[in-house]
């Protein structure tokens, strides 16, 4: 139960610190909006094709955007100097990356409802009934991102280089849960919702299942000096 | 507040190195319930490593540390609960107000009815007035009495300090050497690394002397009886090296 | 050299022999012709790659639970071998496929997952070149080794099952389907080799990085008796 | 036949070039070795 607590407190703190500068929110929501812009005038696509190339579009910005977020995963720590302080607290370093993790999802899950939006306006997609699709495939590959990209965060925050050195690190390992969302949601955008669907959001919550777990075992590792 | 121990520190044989260079050689050192002790040495003759060991930031490369009769490694978390650390950094987030930040640490460290505790940590530090502003408009002064209400709200049987008073003003070192004070009144233990001789000194017990990794004297008596001493151990280590 | 020796003249031999039985024993493939000898040394080379990574899965568990150095250093060595052996394997598909598909890149299940254990061994060596302290070096390379050998399976299943959607050439059918014994001999002949060959430079460069450990311990030495004026 | 020929050179090119670096590596930290070896038992006299 204290785990929960334990967590709880980081995940609180992180939604303050985040609510008093709101820097993580804004960087992605931009760089999103830059995004859409940049492919309006990549593709110049009509309703047509946006549907056809939606699904490739939309998991890009996301992926991208939510990149910025987890590149600030440790950023107050860092900023204010204050890692040493979770370290000398009697918490077990699986809460820190749960709440950490929890936090970062949040944190991308808000920003991509908000690049959906602009993203049915911009393109205008009819979203309309696979709102309820999305509303399944969008939590489960953000927290397969999130959940890796925590771990990750926290090992490339120790190097000189750590925002380059994040997405070098996170992309191939998190490629199947971009595949997999991709394909979701491209079943979910067919019509008749495609068969593969059900198949693509199983492997989801399998690879969210999976990393999860290992870097709850593995984080201890990563914070020690 | 403290249980009748021998030793709250002890360590045996404590070796670190980073790559070729060695911080620290064949560490001995004890720290009895109640003690005040100052480890005295130039910079880098390895005091800051060896706190650092102590309070779990660190891990030693060979040798055997123990806190409260505890091992670090095997019983890290009980350890931590009875561990206070004030550094250079007072591990703040400065988005955050006085009173958030004392609130958070509560929550990680477990304690009941925090609301109370925190409220009365804020009036010990006199910050009762700035509890709700937000520690980025904090002096260092103030913000180094936050870092001590934080790393005392649980409270903690040993109080590591590592040159807690840099930085600080007049006032703030005042209100830091009574609350040091106090705390060995109530059968605290403090081990400190400092390379100055002139705050919070008053009620030391023991003076240890550390250079280039390794504990070369260790003395008793007040500052002034010290100072002379320490300024000729300073000059000796210096002809030695050159 | 000493304990090399045993590795040494093996992998020398092997070498030599699967040389030739590669360019001459081997009779020339209908079809393809004599490009698809390549074939004798691409596929062994992705099989030592996957072999370097589970090296380096196994090595960075046992440092995780043993802190003993030794491990760190032979999961270093097995990332930077492996690394090697993968880099070999996209440099000989694509001239293989040229000739044969008349595209140098096709994006079935095998190549991607091989082009992906690339970049996590990329990762992986640019992560220890930039951590500086080694203790850290060592625990955050092993903890990202650890991931990124889980995730290479799951790559592969994800393109695997992705590729079902819509079917591509397939690189060069089943590991060994369909070959004459002859065939199947060299092949499984070759595969040996790269075997030894990637144990043998898996060992060199253990040997580099513990000579190199030595070097900073004397140093150590060194300081320590400098500082005490001895 | 050529593209055998560049696939199979590009290999062992690739080979050569790790097994080089080995041993260069392997000689730099071996000379590097000795010398403190020889400056320890000159510092010990």
């Amino acid at each position: 139960m204290k785990f929960l607590n334990q967590a709880g407190a980081i995940l609180w703190k992180d939604l303050l610190n985040e609510y008093r500068t709101r820097d993580a929110l804004t960087s992605m929501l931009l760089f999103g909006l830059l995004v859409i812009l940049t492919f309006h005038f990549a593709f110049e696509p009509d309703s047509l094709e946006t549907q056809k190339f939606a699904p490739g579009l939309l998991w890009t910005t996301f992926i991208f955007a939510g990149l910025l977020g987890l590149n600030r995963a440790f950023a107050s720590e860092r900023e204010n100097e204050a890692l040493q302080g979770l370290l000398l607290a009697p918490v077990n370093w699986g809460a820190i990356f749960l709440g950490k993790m929890l936090a970062n999802l949040l944190f991308m899950l808000l920003a991509e409802t908000a690049i959906l939006g602009c993203f049915a306006i911009f393109f205008n997609l009819s979203l309309g009934a696979k709102i309820g699709w999305l509303l399944l495939i969008v939590p489960l590959g953000t927290l397969g991102f999130a959940s890796v990209g925590t771990i990750l965060a926290a090992i490339s925050m120790n190097t000189r280089m750590s925002d380059v050195m994040l997405p070098l690190l996170l992309l191939p390992v998190a490629l199947p849960a971009a595949i997999g969302s991709v394909e979701a949601t491209a079943a979910a955008f067919s019509d008749p919702p495609g068969a593969a669907l059900a198949f693509w959001l199983k492997f989801l919550v399998v690879f969210d299942v999976i990393f999860i777990t290992v870097p709850l075992l593995l984080f201890d590792f990563v914070l020690e000096e | 507040m403290s249980s009748e121990l021998s030793h709250v520190v002890r360590l045996d044989k404590v070796e670190k190195w980073f790559g070729p260079t060695v911080a620290l050689q064949g560490i001995q050192l004890q720290v009895h319930c109640g003690e005040f002790v100052v480890l005295l040495g130039r910079n880098g003759a390895g005091k800051s490593t060896l706190l650092r060991i102590i309070a779990r930031l660190a891990k030693p490369n060979a040798g055997q540390v123990e806190v409260c009769g505890l091992s670090l490694n095997q019983e890290a978390e009980q350890v931590r609960h009875r561990l206070g650390f004030v550094g250079h950094q007072s591990f703040l987030y400065r988005n955050l107000t006085a009173r958030e930040n004392l609130r958070f640490f509560s929550k990680l460290y477990g304690i009941e009815d925090a609301e109370v505790k925190i409220q009365a940590a804020l009036d010990q530090v006199n910050l009762q007035a700035s509890a709700d502003r937000e520690v980025k408009g904090f002096s260092r002064g103030m913000q180094q009495r936050l870092a001590i209400a934080r790393a005392t709200l649980h409270q903690p049987e040993l109080l590591l300090l590592d040159e807690p008073f840099t930085g600080l003003d007049w006032e703030a070192s005042e209100i830091l050497s009574h609350w040091l004070e106090q705390f060995i009144r109530n059968r605290g233990t403090i081990l400190m690394v400092t390379h100055d001789l002139e705050h919070g000194l008053g009620h030391v017990s023991r003076w240890v002397f550390l250079d280039r990794g390794k504990v070369r004297r260790e003395m008793k008596g007040n500052v002034q009886s010290i100072r002379d001493e320490y300024r000729n151990f300073l000059k000796e280590g210096r002809r030695e090296i050159s | 050299m000493r304990s090399l020796n045993w590795l040494l003249f093996p992998t020398l031999l092997l070498i030599l022999i699967s040389l030739y039985c590669i360019f001459i024993y081997a009779p020339t493939e209908s079809s393809m012709g004599e490009v698809q000898r390549i074939f004798y040394f691409h596929v062994p080379s992705a099989w030592t790659g996957f072999l370097g990574i589970f090296l380096v899965f196994f090595c960075s568990i046992l440092f995780l639970i043993k802190n003993d150095r030794a491990w760190d250093i032979r999961a270093a060595a097995a990332a930077e071998v492996g690394a090697i052996f993968t880099t070999m394997v996209l440099i000989s598909g694509p001239l293989w496929a040229k000739p044969i598909w008349g595209i140098y890149w096709t994006w079935d299940a095998k190549l991607t997952s091989l082009f992906v254990l690339w970049l996590i061994y990329l990762g992986y060596l640019l992560l220890r070149r930039l951590l500086e302290s080694p203790i850290q070096r060592a625990r955050l390379s092993a903890v990202f080794g650890i991931i990124g050998a889980i995730d290479v399976p799951i790559v592969y299943m994800s393109n695997r099952w992705w590729r079902t959607q819509h079917p591509q050439p397939v690189m060069g059918g089943g590991e060994s389907s369909g070959l004459e014994p002859s065939m199947l001999f060299t092949f499984l002949l070759s595969l040996t080799a790269f075997t030894f060959l990637f144990f043998l430079l898996w060992r060199m460069r253990c040997r580099i990085e513990e000579s190199a450990d030595r070097l900073e311990a004397l140093h150590r030495e060194l300081n320590t008796r400098l500082q005490e004026g001895k | 036949m050529n593209f055998l020929f560049a696939a199979y050179t590009a290999i062992w090119i690739v080979l050569s070039w790790y097994l080089f670096s080995l041993s260069r590596r392997q000689k730099r930290v071996e000379n590097e070795l000795t010398r403190m070896e020889a400056k320890i038992k000159e510092s010990l006299k």
